[in-house]
């Protein structure tokens, strides 16, 4: 039991860690070392300089490692990956609007379409200089992605195209991207995961309108999107007609353990903020009613950032890492949730301030506050995580399906609301 | 035993839920939040003329001259809509150390305009971050006026008024703090607005220069005033908080009702009704618990230090709980701005800490179960 | 807002007070005082002084207060009953043996008996003369009460007798009760709320077998019952045939009122200790780490107290109190145990004693440790309450029900395993 | 990076558990709950015989001369099956005494013993009830002998020897206390047992009244050797208790899976599920914290201290938090004494006051912590 590099790992993590040193944006660092938590690095223009880092890395050979080299990769191994993100640190923060594209488009493209295709759009995915999203939720939906209702029809002309109509919901960067992968129904008349199809299209099509949704701490990462009569070819499906959940499989595989990965709680920065700040009883973290209260979420941090080593030993050896990691993104949740409450309590009748120039810690703890509720639901809310772990890891009994076998367009659905 | 509001209390239970849910409907808050007006004007004036604003000032000062009871009824009110005004400040605080401390001349001042919705006090006590305690009291008083800075205070920037905890002699002990009425229209008086966690709610940074003072109470007994009107406005904030938290309830067991995910209402799933099961069980602690408080206040009982100090935090443990609850139980909607859910999980984590932090209020209550426990 | 008696109620607090000072067995006042929690009084024949206490109070009209006075009660009102409890105080809990027959069976009886057996049955039960328990758990149900499998056949004899066979499990008091209600399976072919009728027995009729189950603490409160041909007239049947589940509603309708009343959370004896035992940062109360522990559980066992008072602030204006005491095993339980854990801790490597002549306390927290876990599961488990307060009061939907119209031999069941 | 169990390691672990499960099932730990007989010596002689008690004492003196990770595997295994033996007190206390301040002749008189299992061994600390400190040590020595009482002292009653912390200097503080080993069959010692929450673990209360000393590591070094012995014991202990925590998620999960309520196995209830999937993430949590504890202790690493209390707060949280739900999830069945759940429970409580408690782990985390950061 070791953290050591093998001698090969070693090599390559000197190889990249002289790279980064030679090339990194390194007068971006304090800036992307003071956000997190909802709010992004300030005086920057995030995009461009995401972009501009993305294609750096391209030109050089370290975009999307583990990619094959002809679509734009470096066919790494997975341990390869690892250490770059290691070494790439908090440049790889400026990576955020790749991370789906790079990580649910991209391999389902690779999966799914042509060999023309995949030459054409995934070099310029894995460069960043196209941005993809994807189009998979549905206001009526939510955790039930299955029951989408975003209709594809033939077109009555004959060509062959398909006709789109529907709105997807909760579609990160639709308003920046270029592509996007799309689930559609093509058939609403058998069981609600047999009759769905998988398309990719150009995000500038006629038709296609995205509106920003605002969350709860101002900004708009996610977007609703609308689809009026959008025309996409027939060889921009992505799998068989009606095979679209096979292919979902394939993207969300991917989704929980990207998003799952290297989660931050907010302990550092709580206890950092402790050896700072004065309760009654002097300094908080000297006083034991602050210690008992960080103790558990100290374990819980710690535990996380030791599981996620266990993965990464796992892929080391040549192993898929085990299912402990699906534990990351409910653990971090919740935690952040409850530190962020506490450190407002620590300053007190101060803790209502969210300006970032008067508050403590840069008003960092009211932006986890505000920002972790989306934590607790995107990407899977927390019950559903829940339920993945008693079945998936447990083995424990699927639930009661009531809508299992039954037609589609049978299933009782809510009201007008959204 | 008859543990429960009266048939009269529950009559003007009604009227102030018909009148604000009237005036005050989801939209008027987010007036405030969106808008440029620091709080919603027109629903302040018309708590004025209903009464709400001077429910335990006598007749003789232009209030109705009712009781602490009535007083809790209208604050629980005001929480299940999360009413954007300056109810706490005024009413909870100004008010009540007028009616604690104020000079029979300070009392004919101000309670009419209190009382009337024309005058708006608030009370400035913290000076910076972390739990306030006569040590960081550092604001100096000397020869009537006022030089240092509070922050934040509620309700700071349109506060007519406000009553502030000065030091008047040297040193880190509550001896050496007292209280002032100081308007803030004055001179000397520089006020600046602080983006907080609740736009619904506004505060200030105050800044003092020599401004001019006049004394609340006697010197010296600054600290022993606050701790009595703490515990009185500790009692009001619990049934404000514990009105947002069953509306909060409400809110996400609506939901759970109307929305369908794999076939059926999401309320039909295990983790989400136990999930409401548990917001239920806080919920309900907390009323009890705040009608304890309720009948410590209106008796003027021995126990209101414990009973303050049980109701806030049960009250405060309940509207975090129940307004965290419902924006996990509206899944996504429930982190956008267009939904609701916001406001009250904005609104629970504003009053838990606008009268003190929650971990202060439970060393209080230890420290009063403590000395009943030894006594 | 007051706590005050009406005058009406003044004057019967007086003379309960005064009779009970008269008459009441002081002598054991402080063995009652210190049990609880799993630990019974020492030293005293509990059963014989339970029941002497009970005769005093049938001869002086003071048993079942709100029976009838021709079924051995005093016709009293709901809110006399409530003070009675409050002035009989620490005797009251002499009569737990009784909690069963006087809540539950006694109900029953009265609502589905004849009125000869009315007047046979339920004036000895009101003055503790005979003892009844409650045969409705079994083996392979749990909370699923209405799975149960004990069979009631018509005899063959043609007496019109029912020859019962089968077994019952968690019977608290069986080996010490005289008769018991009985729900029994008469029709297994129609679904399973339907199969079912209600009995009342003789506890010693020939065939009745009672084993005691030893619980974790090592005392055996409960007991499996085992039926093997037991014979029962027809005239003791209470309900109709087939109408047994409606019947068993009545009695449950009372348990959970009865179990979930006065709760312990074990809170006041925790601030006791913690005013009495040391920490590293000196006495436990004044400890910051122990105060942030016990304020949550000081406002839950607070908030107990005044939602009882806001329940007998209903009866006393003759109102029917509202759901909100459905709350108080759900919370009592999950505290209790939560406290004894923290009161174990601050006692450190000595918590492990659980002999009460040397641990701290008495040992009355390591009893608290071994008997809360029961708490949690007997009369509705947690889960079963959390679903209660969700249907019942929230109106949110029952459980999918799998087993809903299905006849009751063709549901699914466990292995052979109990 | 590697971090795992080597294969070598891992197949002592299969040799362990093959071993355990024969030697050690359900029906022996009932039998030390039951019987008469204070732990299983069948058992004890056998991890005698199979090197597990001397698993890092060095070949020279009759060990195996392995390091801590494979202690760590060991401690594991003999966790799930919560063996009745005096493992932790004579292999993670008293040899790791010996192994850091024994002289030569010391570590050749007792380590062959204690590999072998013909000497138990255990630690002497407690006093009576709290947390035990400087100032707790009161037991007295002088002119090599010990008087006062030592209680509780986990398997006094079997041990052969025990290390004691005495005070050798006036006053309160650290510097007094010293360690010495006590024959406990010689003159001097009377032992009783104590009943305890865990029977299948034996307890006594020890009163030395003059009895013969010998001393381990120099004078007033005790309270920092005690530390250091703490760390370690930690991580060892921590490995038990998680090897606790899965089997009982293990068995809770298997119930689930077979009984059947409601036409359904309960397994498909969220509420059981969800319960089963926190269960889950606390033994995750845990091991992954164990293994960082093994790595720093088999590495020498300076981090020892952080990583030891770290695994032992998480391992003692998962532990009673999947003892207690395992019950739960058993329903009725899980608190007859009939079914093996409370004999984890039991086992899960005792680990977590054997080498001080919960709270006091907490705070030791946390000062370290604080250490690091602000260095």
């Amino acid at each position: 039991m070791n953290f050591d590099d093998t001698p090969e790992e070693a090599a390559f993590r000197q190889e990249v860690r002289t790279w980064i040193q030679a090339n990194a944006p390194h007068h971006l660092k304090e800036a992307l070392s003071n956000a997190g938590f909802g709010s992004g690095p300030t005086g920057i223009d995030t995009m461009a300089e995401a972009k501009a880092w993305q294609k750096k890395k391209a030109e050089a050979g370290w975009a999307c490692l583990h990619w094959p080299k002809e679509y734009g990769g470096r066919g790494a191994t997975p341990i390869e990956r690892v250490i770059w993100g290691q070494e790439e640190g908090v440049y790889s923060t400026l990576g955020g609007s790749f991370i789906i594209g790079h990580g649910m488009c991209g391999p389902t493209v690779m999966a799914f379409a042509s060999e023309e295709q995949k030459r054409r759009y995934l070099p310029p995915l894995a460069a960043g200089e196209e941005v993809w999203c994807q189009l998979f939720s549905e206001p009526a939906g939510g955790s039930d992605l299955a029951g989408l209702r975003t209709k594809a029809e033939p077109a009555k002309d004959g060509s062959g195209d398909w006709i789109i109509n529907g709105q997807k919901i909760w579609t990160s960067g639709a308003h920046y991207s270029d592509f996007g992968i799309l689930i559609t129904r093509t058939d609403p008349t058998v069981p609600k995961h047999k009759g769905l199809t998988m398309f990719f299209l150009d995000m500038r099509s006629p038709g296609v309108e995205i509106r920003p949704i605002k969350q709860v701490n101002g900004q708009s990462g996610f977007n609703e999107v609308y689809f009026t009569d959008v025309r996409i070819p027939d060889s921009q499906r992505l799998g068989a007609v009606g095979g679209g959940w096979q292919v979902s499989l394939t993207t969300l595989m991917n989704e929980r353990l990207s998003i799952g990965a290297g989660m931050s709680t907010g302990f550092p920065e709580l206890l950092d903020l402790c050896c700072r700040i004065e309760t009654a009883n002097g300094l908080a973290v000297d006083d034991p009613a602050v210690r008992s209260k960080l103790a558990t979420w100290a374990v819980r941090q710690s535990g996380l950032k030791y599981t996620g080593f266990r993965a990464i030993s796992a892929l080391s050896r040549g192993e898929i890492p085990g299912p402990e990691n699906s534990i990351g993104k409910l653990v971090a949740g919740a935690t952040m949730q409850d530190i962020a409450a506490l450190a407002l309590d620590l300053q007190a009748e101060s803790g209502v301030i969210n300006d970032p120039e008067i508050s403590a810690a840069n008003a960092r703890f009211q932006a986890m506050l505000l920002r972790s509720p989306a934590t607790r639901v995107e990407g899977g809310t927390d019950e559903i995580l829940r339920n993945i772990i008693a079945e998936r890891v447990l083995g424990l009994p699927a639930d009661i399906r009531v809508d299992k076998d039954v037609p589609f367009n049978q299933i009782p659905t809510s009201g007008a609301r959204a | 035993m008859n543990f429960e509001f009266s048939d009269e209390q529950k009559q003007l239970r009604n009227e102030a839920r018909r009148f604000l849910e009237a005036k005050c409907p989801p939209a008027a808050v987010r007036q405030v939040l969106e808008g440029s007006e620091p709080f919603d004007r027109a629903l302040w004036k018309g708590l004025g003329e209903m009464g709400f604003l001077g429910v335990v000032i006598p007749e003789e000062h232009g209030g109705l001259g009712l009781g602490y009871l009535e007083l809790c009824v209208v604050a629980e009110e005001l929480g299940r809509v999360i009413a954007p005004v300056p109810f706490g400040s005024s009413v909870f605080l100004a008010t009540e150390f007028i009616l604690a401390a104020g000079s029979e001349a300070q009392k004919a001042k101000w309670l009419p305009k209190l009382a009337a919705g024309e005058a708006i006090g608030t009370f400035a006590f913290a000076e910076g971050a972390g739990a306030v305690t006569p040590r960081t009291i550092k604001l100096q008083a000397s020869g009537g006026a006022l030089t240092g800075v509070k922050i934040p205070v509620a309700d700071g920037d349109v506060a007519d008024f406000a009553i502030v905890a000065a030091r008047t002699a040297p040193g880190n002990d509550e001896r050496g703090v007292s209280l002032f009425i100081v308007e803030l229209n004055g001179p000397g008086v520089t006020r600046e607005v602080v983006e907080t966690i609740d736009p619904t709610r506004s505060h200030a940074r105050i800044s003092f220069a020599g401004a001019a003072a006049e004394p609340l109470g006697a010197a010296g007994e600054g600290w022993s005033i606050i701790n009595g009107v703490f515990d009185r406005a500790a009692v009001l904030t619990a049934f404000e908080q514990v009105g947002g938290a069953d509306r909060a309830l409400e809110m996400a067991r609506d939901y759970a009702l109307e929305r369908v995910a794999f076939g059926r209402p999401i309320g039909s799933f295990q983790a989400v009704k136990h999930m409401l099961a548990d917001m239920y069980v806080s919920a309900t602690l907390a009323r009890s618990n705040c009608y304890y408080g309720a009948w410590a206040l209106s008796t003027g009982s021995s126990e209101l230090g414990e009973a303050a100090a049980t109701a806030r935090v049960s009250a405060t443990q309940a509207f975090q709980h129940c307004s965290k609850n419902n924006i996990q139980t509206h899944g996504g909607m429930g982190f956008t701005w267009a939904f609701d859910c916001h406001l009250y999980y904005r609104r629970s984590n504003l009053l838990a800490l606008n009268l003190g932090s929650l971990s202060v209020w439970e060393d209080r209550l230890i420290e009063r179960l403590r000395a009943k426990n030894v006594a």
